[in-house]
């Protein structure tokens, strides 16, 4: 059991490919994605229909370090300040195997 | 008015299906269509409208009226962008100029198959290479948006600008690359490849047309309600300049000297709004741009605008005119 | 018993892939159809029978017998929830009671459109009107389930009720609004509108039954496991009933002077019992009923009970009686 | 960084709608939702499988302060009594942006 | 409002079954799951395309006492030592209802 | 050789759909097919050509040639993954090995699809039963392949074998069921079932096979770049095996004295290479087994390589050999 941060960001599907870049460019080679989320936020309802993936929003977790963090943090931040959306840190901790 | 085109139009069951979808939402109905199969639908109309007009296009060749709508059609896309540009710059901000004028700039795919299903009501045919007329007018409105949009915002140095991408955005998006594709496989293929495909391409057309409407009815409906936010300007806005540019396009045809049915179908790209491929470039392209004001306009207004009300006028003029 | 019309019916491709994807939960094989499908497949059955009774009901228009055979359909689908309400109150609670008894008063339309496909077999057909019938009984038998376990509730004083909300639930849920909106297109539309949608909703209406019941059987399968919290009486009750109402159909369409053809489809609407638009409802509506209960009895004994043994067996009293 | 509360809320499907009634009604403006989910609990199995939504569930996620739960946990906790699910606060920080 | 354990697991979607089946032998009645999330991780990109399942990953979620997690956490353990996947706990509260 | 084989392999529409997926891809266009689309367009191949194998069964009946066939698929399907295994074993590990070769001993359905739509251009057909072949094939090769595993790593007691569950999932995974089942149905219900099922089944089916290898195209593609990890052995490998296998299915064909069209049929599935039913088996009975190895070299390799340059190699071939 190692204390780690969970790192949850939640930002519009078109950005996951720049989102997907920057954490490869980071080193960051471990995360999961739910792709096809629903929202609300400052920027209106996303309401997951439609026939592009404009109205939809996807959901990116990053379990790491606190270096880790520091090392996309910045560029995730970018993001999210132009297109809107949400980071969240939580600690837990992390069975090794 | 010749009011027998209205009912062609109405008895037609894709419109029906239409009607029916819009007034589930209005009666608060859970009918729902669940995601992916509006994709689905999609997918499928534009590979068998894309196919269909290769086929079509295998016939009868290329000739000098062929590039001439092909070269309308271009600059109609360059064209429109630029003046409904600097109408909506008055209004609304630089971005949502931009994204705006390209949406109308560019075409709905939608739009051009239904007005195939009433042209078929109506027995008038139509020429194969308007589907690439179609394709070609995808891109070029997306380009234009864009560049308007960094001239008038030239003080923000926005450095993730990248021509690749806008140009890879702008003619390599999902719904103009099947089109296109789909089109040079039924110019490739023919008439032994039509054969082949017909009764998934032809026959079931009509029925997952209807059933694409039906879900399209629920969605339109449902973006109306987002139309407080546009406003009285934008919302007749979304009226009035498809009602104009079909004007530009029933000149254009006219002084081309095309059929009618070829007539109404570019009258029918000039007049329609873009919903898919537009809303998802802008996204990337012009992320300050709010899609709650052009996906609502273009889809919930423009789009059964012309399929109900559009079509039958566009065709009544158009009789007017030739006869 | 004529074996003959057991024979039809089980050589008939949709039952057999029912029995597949049964066999296959059975056998532990990993064979599924993946989500959404089978709510396409579901949507599809009931546009392509609605558009298809109102193409025949534009054929046929109305007439007395119609207007008695509507009334005769929503009475069954009245009394149906009220009877098996006080049988059904002696062994579960109120709340369960009340669901069981609105799902066994509304109608399963898959059973209905299996039915279809049994009849085209026996080249033997039925009327459009029916299919408005089936419409109109999905929804009093939910209006009377809830205002059952509400009476009996009194008690509990629950603010959330609305009778706004129920009635749109029992009226306007997706399955009721579309297959009484594809009706209305099919009646408006009439010839004109089955040609060109008739591949789509004709022809391959068949193969796509058939996949569809490949997956009904599948998860009527699994739902058999959960009966074991039903017990002995309610598993019973999902065999037993589903005879009785039909009986009471027969007669009914004795009484009237049915067809041959419409009388097994009246007999299929009282026997069948719904698990689409009723649990959806309930789980709104009587939140505490247990939809472990009404699903699997309604899904996995009395659908499969139906489309297996009842539809020859109900065919061959009509047989009999009519001759 | 700024702390924040997350709230993850997991009920049945059919009472998405209500759900995002309290919230809009409570004046919660913001919050992600992940649709067809599935899952196990003391009303038997959510299998996702079948015609209808009635055997799914779905998950909603609220990241707000204190005062803002305060406004929603009694709404909440009355749709939980009634149609089950369950209803979980974690500490976060938020990455201000 | 009682603190509790939130357990996440990510594995692959095929491993599902025998995640579910020590779930149950333990004696977890609760968990909710999301299926078809994607990911990439050790043992490559889980890109969520293609005809099978295999390239494809499950999270499951586990609300619960410490007790409870020393029940199953060993056979979670063996499993993401052989298929991969991870495991994190975080510290939450329970809206009691 | 005959380029006019190779040209109306390439003038085929599913073909020509397949390269516009890869084209896709490779001018990072943004058209994908969202899931669950592949897996219905694949369950849908499987039921039609099942089902319509099945009732070319019901035709033609079993005899000697039929028996000889069968057993020559079941012995193809368990030589090659032991013959490969011993190549393999050389340069990866025993798990990749055994992977591998179970991969290359099973067959891909979708090639043996392809090859249909090849042949009905030729207007050639081809025997009913070689469906049967082809689900045959299927199980031998993920048996052999585990108990290779099995035998070569005998050292690590691995507890959780289980016999039962690798029978499972070798003969009732989905696939294979759903291949075997509408098989079994197309043979029960014969040319009455096939009148009614066949505009789904049959009609359509060109264009949903289209609508898939576009798909297909795609996904095939996107491996190709994993195929860096495999190296220039591993890519050899999905080249040539299938070659020599080829040779052996023409060898057998000969032999046999089976016609041209179900030789090229049984060389088809000698040389083509699991993506579906083997990758999900390896990943439960061999999770230690790599699947970014063995999904690229079938996927990315072997199936374009097959319908593309193979059909038309071993159809030239056949053709010189028969005449
Ligand atoms: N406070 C919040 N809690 C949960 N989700 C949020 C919150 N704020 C934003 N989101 C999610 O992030 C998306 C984009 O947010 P916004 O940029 O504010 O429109 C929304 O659609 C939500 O899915
Ligand atoms: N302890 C738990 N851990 C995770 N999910 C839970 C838990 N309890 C309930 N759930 C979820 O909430 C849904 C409804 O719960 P219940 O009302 O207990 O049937 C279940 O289907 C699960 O998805
Ligand atoms: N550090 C991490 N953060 C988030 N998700 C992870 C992490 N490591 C692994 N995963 C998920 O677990 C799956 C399997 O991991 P692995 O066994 O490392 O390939 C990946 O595809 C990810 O979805
Ligand atoms: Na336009
Ligand atoms: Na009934
Ligand atoms: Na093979």
């Amino acid at each position: 059991m190692t204390p780690i941060k969970k790192v949850e960001i939640i930002v519009d599907s078109v950005e996951l490919e720049k989102l997907k870049l920057i954490l490869d460019k980071r080193g960051i080679k471990s995360y999961t994605i739910i792709k096809n989320i629903q929202g609300k936020g400052d920027r209106g309802v996303k309401s997951g229909d439609g026939l592009t993936d404009v109205f939809n929003n996807v959901y990116v977790m990053i379990a790491c370090t606190d270096e880790e963090i520091n090392l996309f943090v910045e560029d995730v931040r970018k993001i999210l300040r132009k297109l809107g959306g949400i980071c969240l840190i939580t600690d837990a901790v992390w069975i090794k195997h | 008015m010749d009011s027998s085109l209205v009912l062609y139009n109405f008895l037609n069951p894709p419109i029906l299906f239409f009607f029916l979808g819009s007034l589930a939402v209005f009666v608060k109905s859970d009918l729902e269509i669940p995601q992916p199969l509006p994709k689905f639908f999609s997918l499928y109309l534009l590979l068998a409208i894309g196919f269909k007009g290769g086929v079509e296009l295998n016939h009868s060749g290329l000739s000098t009226e062929v590039i001439i709508v092909l070269l309308t059609a271009i600059i109609g896309s360059v064209v429109v962008p630029i003046y409904t540009f600097f109408i909506l710059k008055r209004k609304v901000s630089v971005d949502d100029a931009a994204a705006i004028s390209a949406t109308y700039g560019s075409i709905s795919a939608v739009t051009f198959i239904t007005a195939t299903a009433f042209l078929s009501k109506l027995n008038l045919g139509f020429s194969g290479y308007l589907v690439a007329a179609m394709a070609l007018m995808e891109s070029p409105a997306i380009v234009i948006g864009v560049l308007l949009s960094r001239y008038y915002n030239k003080s923000e140095a926005d450095n993730d600008f990248s021509w690749k991408e806008l140009l890879r955005e702008a003619f390599l998006n999902g719904s103009v690359f099947l089109i296109l594709g789909s089109l040079i496989i039924g110019v490739l293929t023919g008439d032994r490849g039509a054969e082949s495909l017909s009764p998934f391409t032809d026959e079931i057309f009509k029925g997952m047309l209807s059933f694409f409407l039906l879900d399209m009815g629920i969605l339109a409906t449902k973006r109306i309600k987002d139309l407080r936010k546009a406003g009285i300007f934008l919302t007749g806005f979304a009226i009035v300049i498809p009602l104009i540019n079909a004007l530009f396009g029933i000149a254009a045809a006219y002084l081309i000297g095309l059929g009618k049915g070829d007539a109404l179908m570019i009258t029918v790209l000039f007049a329609s709004a873009s919903y898919i491929a537009v809303p998802a470039a802008m996204r990337l392209s012009i992320p300050q741009s709010n899609p709650s004001l052009y996906v609502p306009m273009s889809l919930g207004i423009t789009f059964p605008f012309n399929i109900i009300i559009g079509l039958p006028v566009y065709m009544y003029i158009i009789n007017f005119l030739w006869n």
